[in-house]
């Protein structure tokens, strides 16, 4: 589908975005992303998606995310040694369709299987569903794990069920690190499951972004209110109310996150801060500080951190206050070494 | 009067170009209660469907089963999103039930029960969660009771007219499933934009059907 | 000094930041910054810098780099193995002061003597000199190099002359290599001043950023255009155009600095896409895609790439394009091993 | 009438206040042709200033010169930026040259003569480059020239009152030091923040001498 020049120019306008066709952004974007990472990870195309250079890992069980495009480095950054074989990008916002994901998942079956790891959304649910039937037809055995750590959705019964948001990115490292080290197809997908069951999540948006082929803000937000319990593709949250101070804004995040983990105390853990895509580094570490007393003040030991902007939604200025509960064996999983065009240690 | 497979085409080639039409629309609605891209979603399958019928090569679609096997795949492969599978499959199931060459009023009513039903399967939604089955539900009990002595094109009508009652019905309903869910009592105000652009997609097959 | 709470309040409001009291958003984010990198990095304070944990290297000359806040990851980021032992922190997009730059050189002395890496700016210039001198005084063997890889200012003789941006990671990058790998003061200064010789930048602003205790825009610019030669504290530029597509503006950051490289053809060159704080990853990679284009056409090898946020203009959106041409050691001391909390491989 | 400690003391106190008062005016200054943030790093420096001032354990201040030697080590590690180092350098030596207890005309020239060699010593600007050299230039000029005859508040005075002029006359320059110099022509229409603040100062002597 081709815009006319003057929906370009208008868009571009109301924008202020580095893009030339809007409608291509996303393919714009993976063509630069294959010829800055050439040698670690290909693009293919028709249909697209993203995989490890170096073709399958026979015997190994092979991991394959995706989703709506625009939360780079979610998951196209994230391919590579100790985390994904492959990502299914879809339009910005949108989900992948179900001729990719069968492509994917095919393109790394090595033989022992392939886990999908899937965002609780409707769109992702129903197009992943398709395609693993479709790679399932054509001989993949395959698994898949749903992420939905936002405790923003609070009546989980009377909607689509709590999303998936920056809990993916720990999902993604340590079942990537348990398909690394030779898990079978059922364990790799019960260690993802675990980490599911004990990551929870929730945002802050200061403020919209806007998807390039729409053109304007995904939402509209007064000048001095932020949206509490933000999804990341400017789903609404818990709340709006008044900027406050990253004290108060981080007790609104983190709060939630603990009442719903409740933790008898003492549980070692991990601390994800994450930016939303236009936060200042700085900003994120007062985040991290402020969210960091409040579990301390829980009797929460943070054992491992992770601070940036990994689960983004385009420009958007904002924040997510993720925390895993670890035990041995996931801590363990998530200092295993990883090398991705995002995440290497 | 019965539908052939050029009705088939005329219907997905006048929906190519209402989906354009209504794309700032139908993204408005989006954007209230969901994430801003439904319009621009439903404008690329579509317009990826009618450059496939422009297309020679692609494969035949002498039967309106041909045709709308030919949509299902299209928008499976082109639109994303939660309406992507749900319209896909919509069509997919539509075309299993429409197996002769020409629909009459029977053939219309097991096209939309068809299609309603794939819309179940996948999404597991029910009339009053404020989704596009606010809009199917309501244009198969139309249908089966416009069968009752009505050609396919008074069933079609019937079904339209139902389809956008239902749409505007989901203006005050709370959302349960989907991304508008979320909004919770929020989301009431606002049609939803799969319901409306399920109205739009019947009353573009009554147009087919007239322009005949 | 203290804000009282009309000004926080009317800061916060004004500004929708992630901060407490604005005129203590460095310390804060520094507090965070040491407590998520504890292990690898140390904050010491009175007066403030950040260092690389475990002590000077005996015998191994140490680099030391250092400038205003709020352009992170640099500096601090960039602290670890191969590359910076200690940073110094001013206040927001104000030169650190000279008894950090002292103190931080005097901290990772280890013996064999220390390079500062200066930012071509009148503040930075300034208190590096006077705190570099001090540092001598105490028996330091000392020495600097100045970055001014903006090719944006044109006319060097009648200001301050060209300031250091992105390019300042490359020189950093590389001389922490040389420093590692045990070169003298001198051949890491000379290494150092290779880069800086070898190094173009040019940058973009689509929008202003806002400084926390100044909490309004640092420059105002019109919705339907763009800065075109942005410094990263939102210092002007060359010129102001209308927003154009990213092949518009990939090519008035692209050309002036190939205007000023003037390369012969054939020469092997590291390519750095840098995000000013606000910009989407999908945007930078899409730059990306159309200034390797330019350079390819220009008969230049892309043998290098990195993209990402890595010298920001807090949420400013915008980007900067920076060109280094490699030789073989300069390229075998780039792919030498890093692991800093911003940069690792 | 000679100037004492006290006064030194009490101009520090002005400056603080008139920094503080000024911090908007000088940010907005500096954000049109610099980073907007000279009013911020003025007021942070003489906010410590004060602080120091009322620090009881602080070092000695019972002459004009150690007063001037505590405000220098107090900018020079506070402000930052280009005109930390700067003032810190002026006031350091400034009070080289105010090795007595009190100041009259000809030591009130030698403090400001001092200054504006610290200045230009370090930021090696000339005058016409648009900086707080274009005060102090004129300042020192105006100091020598009311020295003859004039006690140390006359001398003051004349160097304020030029300083002002200074100041008033960047306005239409354009920069080629420090950051507004970026600017080119673009500089010119705006006052340079650090001339602007280098008037205050003078203008703080002034005032606190008037109060004795
Ligand atoms: N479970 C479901 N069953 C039926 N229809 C649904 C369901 N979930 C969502 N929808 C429909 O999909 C529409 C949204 O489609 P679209 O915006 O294209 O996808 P997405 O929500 O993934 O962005 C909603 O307006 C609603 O009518
Ligand atoms: N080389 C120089 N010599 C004298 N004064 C200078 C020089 N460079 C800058 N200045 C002064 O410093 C002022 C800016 O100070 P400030 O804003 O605090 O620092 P910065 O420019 O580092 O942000 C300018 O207005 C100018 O008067
Ligand atoms: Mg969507
Ligand atoms: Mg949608
Ligand atoms: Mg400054
Ligand atoms: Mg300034």
């Amino acid at each position: 589908m081709s815009f006319d020049h003057e929906d370009v120019e208008k868009g571009c306008v109301a924008m202020k975005k580095l893009l030339d066709d809007p409608a291509e952004a996303v393919v714009d974007a993976l063509r630069g992303f294959a010829l800055a990472h050439a040698g670690e990870i290909e693009v293919r195309r028709d249909p697209t998606y993203v995989l490890r250079a170096g073709g399958p890992a026979a015997g190994r069980v092979a991991l394959v995310s995706g989703g709506g495009s625009g939360h780079e480095p979610l998951h196209v950054g994230f391919v590579g040694a100790g985390m994904l074989d492959a990502a299914v990008p879809g339009e910005m916002f949108t989900s992948p369709t179900p001729d990719q994901v069968a492509a994917a998942v095919q393109a790394v079956d090595g033989g022992a299987g392939v886990l999908a790891v899937v965002k609780n959304y409707t769109g992702d649910v129903l197009n992943f569903e398709t395609g693993l039937e479709l790679a399932q037809d054509s001989g993949v055995q395959v698994a898949s794990v749903l992420v939905d750590d936002d405790v923003a959705v609070e009546d989980s019964q009377f909607t689509a069920g709590r999303r998936g948001v920056a809990g993916t990115l720990a999902v993604e490292k340590i079942a990537g690190a348990a398909a690394a080290r030779g898990d079978s197809l059922g364990a790799v997908a019960q260690i993802a499951q675990r980490v599911v069951s004990r990551v929870r999540t929730m945002g802050v948006a200061l403020t919209a972004c806007t998807v390039p082929h729409v053109g304007r803000p995904s939402f509209d937000l007064p000048e001095d209110e932020v949206e509490i319990g933000i999804g990341i593709h400017g789903e609404p949250g818990r709340h709006r109310q008044a900027v406050g101070s990253a004290r108060e804004i981080t007790a609104a995040l983190v709060e939630p996150v603990l009442e719903d983990l409740a933790p008898s105390g003492g549980e070692r853990v991990l601390l994800l801060v994450n930016g939303m895509g236009g936060t200042p580094q700085s900003e994120l570490y007062v985040v991290y500080g402020r969210a960091r007393e409040l579990l301390e003040a829980r009797g929460l030991e943070v054992a491992r951190s992770l601070v940036g902007s990994y689960v983004t939604s385009l420009e958007m200025q904002g924040v997510s206050v993720s925390v895993l509960v670890l035990d041995d064996e996931l801590a363990e999983l998530w200092d295993a070494p990883v090398r991705t065009p995002a995440l290497t240690w | 009067m019965t539908l052939d497979a050029a009705w088939a085409e005329r219907w997905m080639r006048r929906s190519a170009a209402d989906m354009h039409a209504a794309r700032e629309e139908l993204t408005e609605l989006d954007r209230r209660i969901g994430d801003g891209d439904h319009g621009v979603n439903m404008d690329r399958g579509f317009a990826a469907v009618a450059s496939r019928l422009d297309d020679e090569a692609v494969p035949p679609r002498e039967t309106v089963a041909q045709v709308l096997r030919l949509v299902a795949t299209t928008l499976m492969s082109t639109v994303g999103g939660a309406s992507g599978p749900l319209y896909g499959t919509a069509f997919l199931h539509a075309a299993r039930v429409t197996n002769r060459a020409d629909l009459d009023g029977a053939g219309v009513v097991a096209l939309v029960e068809a299609a309603a039903e794939g819309i179940t399967s996948r999404g597991r939604a029910v009339p009053g969660d404020k989704t596009m089955v606010d809009a199917w539900a309501p244009a198969v009990e139309a249908a089966e009771r416009a069968a009752d002595g009505g050609d396919a094109v008074e069933v079609l009508r019937a079904a339209a007219a139902a389809a956008a009652d239902g749409a505007a019905a989901t203006v005050p309903m709370i959302a349960t499933k989907g991304r508008a869910s979320y909004l919770g009592p929020r989301s009431a105000g606002t049609e939803d934009p799969g319901a409306r652009s399920t109205a739009m997609l019947l009353a573009a097959a009554v147009a087919a059907a007239g322009a005949d």
